[in-house]
């Protein structure tokens, strides 16, 4: 919990995805673009925790502005020449931005299902523009040839997905610390106040919706921005990175990782997507079965997400070592 | 026309019970299935079918509100939206291992093919059926609510859930049978529909977005509001896919949106 | 920089190596699951049949591995991904599969880099050969199918009407189509692209109906969606006003025929391979098929594509006994004539490594109380792609 | 002859929090009873607890000699219990007639026409929806619909709260023509002290959650001094 | 004429037929002590709902500081400078005591939008929130989580949130509901030794704590001021005496 008695500092065991992450690098050469997915993913979903577990926002729109900053990157690279992954991404981020900006402003005085159907409707919209609009967008054939410079000139998208995983691993990393910081700020602080007690916060003289309308923004930015990784890993862009489709998948994800504690959106997206494809190699036509039981299991017997029974677990085990500690006594 | 006599179940469980179910479409699905099966497997002719599809549906949706549902009563909203998301993707699996990859073949009696003439125009007997059928539907569904003690029941429950046990009503048996009734609704209406919407296993998954849009539209917590939105983006969706048919895809969407910002609790709704 | 490239080298060295071992992998890529996952097992099947039937034709020793992967649907990222594992992590000698055109052209681009001949048994969009030289298809173009469509449907028809979905391949069919019945003196009164989920048909087809063409041209998606849409037909009283129902032979799926029913019944389509055709070669394949995945069962174009697509890779193995060379392979390719395809007498287009293909025009019949795509004429034998004709003339 | 209804060291509240600490009462067969006190000190939840809608923590609860304390809230009702919540708590999409029609359990003493009798105004308004009649027809309703229950215990939750003095006035007649001819018990929470007193037979002060008096309503309605002390200042 | 605290004139709010203020006319001197009673249903949680802006009047005006505020909603007028508490706690009942307290401080200072420097190192707004802990008592209970603490001591906390605003006007809406007796002397103290700048409306049950803390009492009955004046003149008043007993209604 983020907030002004907090300590900001990073505790040792926040350091622990990324040594994962350096040691998958190194120990898992062969898997490293599944890594580099699982890793834009993550991005995609701090984005998501940002306004669903802080600001306590309900979306299954959001692939809206990952599709956006996935396109934006792909028409720029493909189309306009544009091929400076940092020019893509910045392009990218701006337009999802906007769009974050003007869509917020006008739904998020809604809640619960309303708010959930307007931005369903928002992504199926925009997923319509995507596939009227061919000549710019490929349509449902996808827009490929998309031309990614090496980054700084020097390091060249490559077949093992080493670049990739680095250059995702570094986004990610600049991402989390952003959001990181962002929570730990007061204005972190202000939107537990929101999620906690929104009266409270009106009471207290915040301008809430505004501070929704900007903290949605910011969220749409950051997975306009993880779009526009996916974009220039794979120089192709689907129709598939819209609509509800992948806006459920990530909400699937989360939740099942834990909402609202920023690892949630480390550990989500790599037990789906990693369960998801060794599930898949074993059992192509039945794979989301287990998916489904997955999600049954966790309603029911962990609310809180993975990290949620993490936490119960911890509890439970330091609560009976303390108890053993007192009854040594 | 069909995604009517569905919605009306999704509305009749998801706004009396403020239960966000997802998994709708799964009893949908069933509904088609059983229909299918009772006629190829088992001879039986389309309307004892029919019947048949509604009352396996409504029996097993009571077990799996027994089971499952009932436990998920008290909790937010995540946690159904995750729960109902994971029993569609179990369903599409189990369906698609029973079933295969085909869609369920389901044969319409000759009574119910072709077209009738009404007012020097054609119209496709069946579909002219599916509308009486559903008119007759909501008629006798709306005389259930609205005029009887049952129904007057159901709406007390829903108004107020500690003042209806406070006059008696047992709420847990009453929200099952009405459980029961929303999912035999959606059975009644995957069979029906199982002509024009074919029942694969991927149903659920398919429609799921306009079950959605029909009960956001129509409002939480209310009977015809469903209604009216299924009939109302119906037929806009018809007429402007008749009239301006390159723009038919965007349109269920903004209509959605307008409706939604002009009316955020839906037309009919009644719960904040 | 330098160790990506000795990391390259050694991986190409090391396919190389394993190509030395006699086993052959095949990394095969489709869709088993999402809302076109029966489209997969199709393919499968065919692959898997063909292999069990023909292993001993194999020079001694040469073993193949077919590993199989799932896209989920028109998912180009997840393809990319799963091909790029096959290559770098399986070492696979041979990409092949794919039911979307986007897939396809998402994993061109590996193929290009890694050197991986990349046989295409399903998806038709004609700009698809053009992104690698190392794709070779095996299956159709929309192209193919509609033009001809289109020049026949001149000679009968004054005009027609077009209904398609609203994607790349219905946008291919609505061109190819247009271009050749205008060229042959027809006349297009109307075109409507719908939804690619679209739940109702009545509203296009009541629009078709007030226009009153003399045929309507449809394309959609194989599967359950054309079933809709000749319902519709049907319901709506367009066999009644005289219009006909032609269309690619996506529409009537080998497979999907027995549910359509009766409604199908005269619906003219043209198409490379009917499961109803009388060649030999094709009794003998759909013999086959129904004695190994049951009687209810029958392949449809899907599986011939993957079928033949497999007769090559075997040609490309005997050819070079069990030591594939990826552009030696490509130069089979090239080379390749396949006389005995269910479908017939097929070849690859050198220039274009595209399928050549005879193209067949097929009307909806009951034969022997099921309803079947009868083969009624032969439009010609070996169609290559007309789209890349087309361009060609430019 | 059994009480009606007894508690003994009863300790309920809201989840965790306890409201009511170690409360007994005993109302026999036909009793009536006033429960007092200032605002939140644990009446209306008292009349919860015994309705079943808190979180009972210990103690028992019979009614009708029957231990009820664990029994859901309808099956209570149906052993007789009836309840008019403070704030009435109408159904609003019913109309005045489902209203009533809702709460009817099998018995012979109270019918439609019966309610409508004792509350005229009810028989006038019967097809109007639950939210369009004013607030003393509401209070009727409310009352109505637990009679309609044919109850043996009646609990009533300040229905005389925001009235209109006639209103009140017409609701005191009908309260009291109710006491001395059916054969009901009766527990009123009330503010109005007076008026409560003047109805009931028995009183019982509380204060924060707990019973600090109890003895006969004329005792204390003949001691101005004392209510006060008890009922204002406490 | 000192210009009023908070006054309103004519203030009416009707919820369909059923009417719960009735041309109120109220007016709160500048740094005044005002207690408003009434029995249940008197319409006084109505009447501050109005005041804070949670609902709007059907008709009349609301002045703050002689600026109409009617139309301002609630956040606004807060920053306007008008505090309030809640009649049922309404906390950040996971947050640390601290936090609570500085989420509104943070508001007043307009530092709440900042997003890069930790929060923990504003420490102007920890301070400030610290030293009114510490004048309501609550220092050990800075780092608790509000859910853990007796409900008394969130009684207090609600009452430090708001006077963390540094109001103007402070509406307390029975800052003693819910209190254990041997608490409600705290609440009191806590209560008298509030700045005598601000101007406090003080809605209570409590008549004990009514009488001691307030110099102005104003009785609201059915929606309507039935009497308004010193604590004296109210406790010899029979009609107040009548409402709350009963005989009022007879009359």
């Amino acid at each position: 919990m983020s907030g002004y008695t907090s300590d900001p500092r990073i505790r040792p065991q926040e350091l622990l995805p990324w040594i994962i992450a350096i040691a998958a690098f190194f120990l898992l050469p062969e898997y490293l673009s599944l890594g580099a997915r699982v890793l834009v993913y993550i991005l995609f979903a701090l984005s998501l925790d940002l306004i669903l577990g802080y600001a306590g926002i309900i979306t299954l729109g959001h692939s809206a502005f990952f599709g956006l900053g996935a396109y934006t990157a792909g028409i720029l690279g493909a189309k306009y020449g544009v091929t400076d992954p940092f020019l893509q991404l910045l392009a990218a981020a701006l337009a999802a931005a906007l769009l974050g900006i003007s869509t917020g402003a006008v739904i998020l005085r809604t809640k619960a299902l309303t708010l959930l159907m307007l931005t369903l409707a928002i992504t199926s919209i925009v997923l319509e523009i995507a596939n009227k609009a061919s000549s710019l967008t490929g349509g449902a054939d996808g827009l490929s040839g998309v031309q990614v410079a090496p980054i700084l000139g020097l390091f060249k998208f490559d077949l093992f997905g080493r670049t990739a995983f680095i250059y995702c691993l570094v986004a990610l990393f600049l991402g989390w610390l952003l959001i990181r910081r962002l929570l730990y700020s007061p204005f972190g602080a202000m939107l537990t106040g929101i999620r906690e007690n929104t009266a409270r916060m009106h009471a207290v003289g915040a301008p809430v919706y505004w501070r929704l309308v900007l903290v949605y923004t910011l969220s749409a930015t950051m997975a306009g921005v993880a779009g526009a990784l996916l974009t220039q890993v794979n120089q192709f862009v689907g129709l598939n990175v819209l609509g509800l489709e992948p806006s459920g998948d990530l909400l699937v994800m989360l939740i099942l990782g834990g909402v609202g504690r920023l690892y949630g959106a480390f550990v989500g997206p790599v037990v789906y997507l990693i369960a998801q494809d060794y599930l898949a190699k074993q059992y192509p036509e039945y794979w989301y079965f287990g998916i489904g039981v997955l999600l049954v299991v966790v309603v029911l017997f962990a609310r809180g997400g993975i990290l949620g029974l993490v936490d119960q677990w911890w509890q439970a085990l330091s609560r009976r070592s303390s108890s053993a500690r007192a009854s040594a006594r | 026309m069909i995604l009517y006599v569905i919605s009306v179940g999704l509305s009749v469980t998801m706004g009396l019970m403020g239960f966000i179910n997802l998994a709708h479409g799964v009893f949908a699905m069933a509904g088609g299935f059983i229909l299918s099966t009772a006629m190829a497997r088992f001879g039986l002719p389309f309307p004892l079918a029919v019947l048949v599809a509604f009352v396996v549906v409504s029996a097993g949706s009571i077990v799996l509100e027994r089971l499952l549902y009932s436990r998920l009563y008290a909790a937010g909203e995540l946690a159904q939206v995750l729960f109902s998301i994971g029993l569609i993707l179990i369903s599409m699996a189990l369906a698609r291992l029973v079933y295969g990859n085909l869609a369920a073949p389901v044969f319409l009696p000759d009574y119910l093919r072709g077209q009738v003439h009404i007012l020097g125009r054609d119209f496709p007997t069946y579909r002219v059926f599916l509308i009486m059928f559903s008119a007759l539907l909501i008629a006798a569904l709306w005389f259930g609510v609205e005029r009887t003690r049952w129904g007057a029941m159901v709406r007390a429950a829903v108004d107020n859930r500690a003042m209806a046990q406070s006059v008696g009503i047992n709420t847990r048996q009453l929200f099952m049978a009405t459980f029961a009734l929303g999912s035999g609704l959606a059975g009644l209406g995957g069979a029906l529909g199982a002509d024009i919407l074919p029942v694969q296993w991927s149903y659920p998954f398919e429609h799921l977005v306009y079950f959605l849009i029909v009960v956001a539209v129509g409002g939480l917590g209310s009977l015809r509001g469903p209604f009216v939105a299924a009939l109302l983006i119906g037929v806009a969706d018809t007429a402007c896919k008749y009239w301006i048919p390159e723009f038919g895809a965007f349109l269920i969407y903004v209509a959605t949106m307008a409706i939604l910002l002009w009316r955020p609790m839906g037309l009919f709704g009644v719960r904040a | 920089m330098r160790t990506i490239k000795i990391a390259l080298a050694a991986a190409l060295a090391l396919s190389a190596f394993a190509a030395a071992a006699q086993t052959i992998k095949i990394g095969f890529i489709t869709s088993y699951s999402g809302l076109n996952g029966n489209l997969g097992p199709y393919m499968e099947r065919a692959v898997r049949l063909y292999i069990k039937e023909h292993q001993k034709e194999l020079p001694p020793g040469v073993k193949i591995e077919l590993i199989t992967r799932d896209d989920t649907g028109p998912n180009p990222d997840k393809a990319r991904q799963l091909a790029q594992e096959l290559v770098v992590r399986d070492k696979v000698n041979l990409l092949a599969g794919v039911v979307f055109t986007p897939n396809a052209l998402a994993i061109a681009p590996i193929a290009t880099e890694a050197k991986v001949p990349f046989v295409i048994m399903n998806a038709g969009t004609a700009v698809i050969t053009t992104r690698s030289p190392y794709i070779v298809r095996t299956s159709f173009t929309l192209w193919q199918s509609s033009y001809p469509l289109g020049e026949w449907a001149a000679k009968k028809f004054k005009t027609a009407y077009t209904l398609v979905s609203d994607f790349g391949p219905g946008h291919d069919s609505e061109e190819a189509f247009g271009k050749a019945f205008t060229a042959g003196g027809g006349k297009i009164v109307g075109a409507v692209r719908a939804p690619l989920q679209n739940p109702d048909w009545a509203a296009y087809m009541q629009r078709v109906k007030d226009a009153k063409p003399d045929c309507l041209m449809v394309f959609i998606p194989a599967g359950k969606t054309a079933t809709a849409v000749m319902k519709n037909f049907a319901d709506l009283g367009l066999k009644d006003a005289g219009i006909k129902l032609i269309g690619p032979g996506d529409i009537t799926t080998d497979e999907e025929l027995p549910n359509m029913g009766e409604v199908a019944l005269g619906v003219i389509t043209v198409h490379h391979y009917s499961a109803a055709a009388t060649r030999p070669a094709n009794k003998q394949f759909v013999a086959d098929w129904k004695k190994e995945f049951g009687q209810n069962e029958t392949p449809n174009f899907l599986s011939v594509g993957s079928w033949d697509g497999t007769a090559l890779i075997f040609e490309m193995i005997k050819q070079q006994k069990g030591k594939l060379d990826a552009e030696r392979s490509i130069e089979i390719a090239k080379q390749w004539r396949f006389d005995n395809s269910p479908r017939g007498p097929i070849s690859i287009d050198p220039e274009t490594r595209d399928i050549i293909q005879p193209e067949y025009l097929r009307e909806v019949k009951k034969e022997g109380g099921h309803l079947a795509n009868v083969e009624i004429e032969t439009l010609g034998t070996a169609v290559k792609d007309p789209w890349k004709e087309l361009q060609k003339k430019k | 002859m059994p009480d009606a209804l007894r508690l003994s060291t009863v300790r309920a509240g809201y989840g965790e929090t306890v409201i009511l600490e170690d409360v007994a009462l005993a109302l026999p067969e036909r009793g009536s009873l006033a429960v007092l006190g200032r605002n939140g000190v644990g009446k209306t939840t008292l009349l919860a607890t015994i309705m079943g809608h808190t979180t009972f923590h210990a103690g028992a609860v019979f009614f009708g000699g029957r231990q009820v304390e664990r029994l859901p809230v309808y099956e209570r009702v149906r052993l007789g219990i009836g309840y008019v919540p403070q704030g009435r708590d109408i159904f609003p999409s019913l109309s005045v007639e489902e209203n009533l029609i809702v709460a009817a359990r099998p018995g012979k003493r109270w019918t439609l026409e019966r309610v409508y009798d004792l509350f005229p105004r009810l028989a006038e308004r019967r097809h109007h929806r639950g939210n369009q009649i004013s607030g003393g027809e509401q209070q009727m309703l409310a009352i109505g619909r637990a009679l309609m229950g044919n109850p043996a215990l009646l609990l009533m939750d300040e229905p005389l709260e925001g009235l209109a003095p006639i209103i009140v006035e017409a609701l005191l007649k009908s309260l009291e023509r109710l006491l001395a001819e059916d054969e009901l018990a009766v527990i009123l929470v009330e503010q109005h002290a007076k008026l409560a007193l003047q109805v009931t037979r028995e009183a019982l002060v509380m204060s924060r959650g707990r019973v600090i008096h109890q003895g006969a309503s004329r005792e204390l309605l003949a001691d101005p001094e004392r209510l006060a002390q008890l009922v204002v200042a406490q | 004429m000192v210009a009023s605290a908070l006054e309103t004139q004519q203030l009416c709010k009707s919820f369909g037929a059923l009417t719960v203020a009735d041309h109120i006319d109220f007016r709160l001197a500048p740094g005044a002590r005002h207690a408003l009673i009434g029995p249940n249903g008197a319409g006084k949680t109505t009447f501050v709902n109005m005041l804070t802006g949670a609902i709007a009047p059907s008709s009349g005006r609301i002045l703050l500081g002689g600026e109409d505020i009617t139309k301002v909603n609630q956040a606004a007028r807060v920053r306007r400078g008008l505090g309030r508490t809640f009649q049922i706690t309404s906390l950040f009942r996971k947050l640390p005591v601290l936090d609570n307290v500085a989420l509104g401080i943070a508001e007043r200072d307009g530092v709440a939008p900042r997003m890069w420097k930790p929060a923990s190192k504003h420490k102007e707004i920890i301070d400030e929130a610290a030293h009114l802990l510490a004048t309501l008592g609550l220092s050990a209970d800075a780092r608790t989580p509000v859910q853990d603490l007796p409900y008394g001591r969130q009684r207090l906390v609600e009452i430090a949130i708001a006077l963390g605003l540094k109001p103007g006007v402070l509406l307390l809406d029975e800052p003693a509901a819910g209190v254990p007796s041997q608490d409600s002397g705290h609440v009191l103290d806590v209560l008298a030794g509030l700045p005598p700048d601000i101007a406090i409306l003080i809605i209570e049950h409590d008549m004990d704590l009514v009488f001691r803390f307030a110099s102005r009492i104003t009785v609201l009955v059915q929606g309507q001021v039935l009497v308004e004046g010193a604590p004296q003149e109210i406790a010899a008043d029979r009609r107040v005496r009548d409402v709350y007993l009963g005989e009022a209604t007879h009359a």
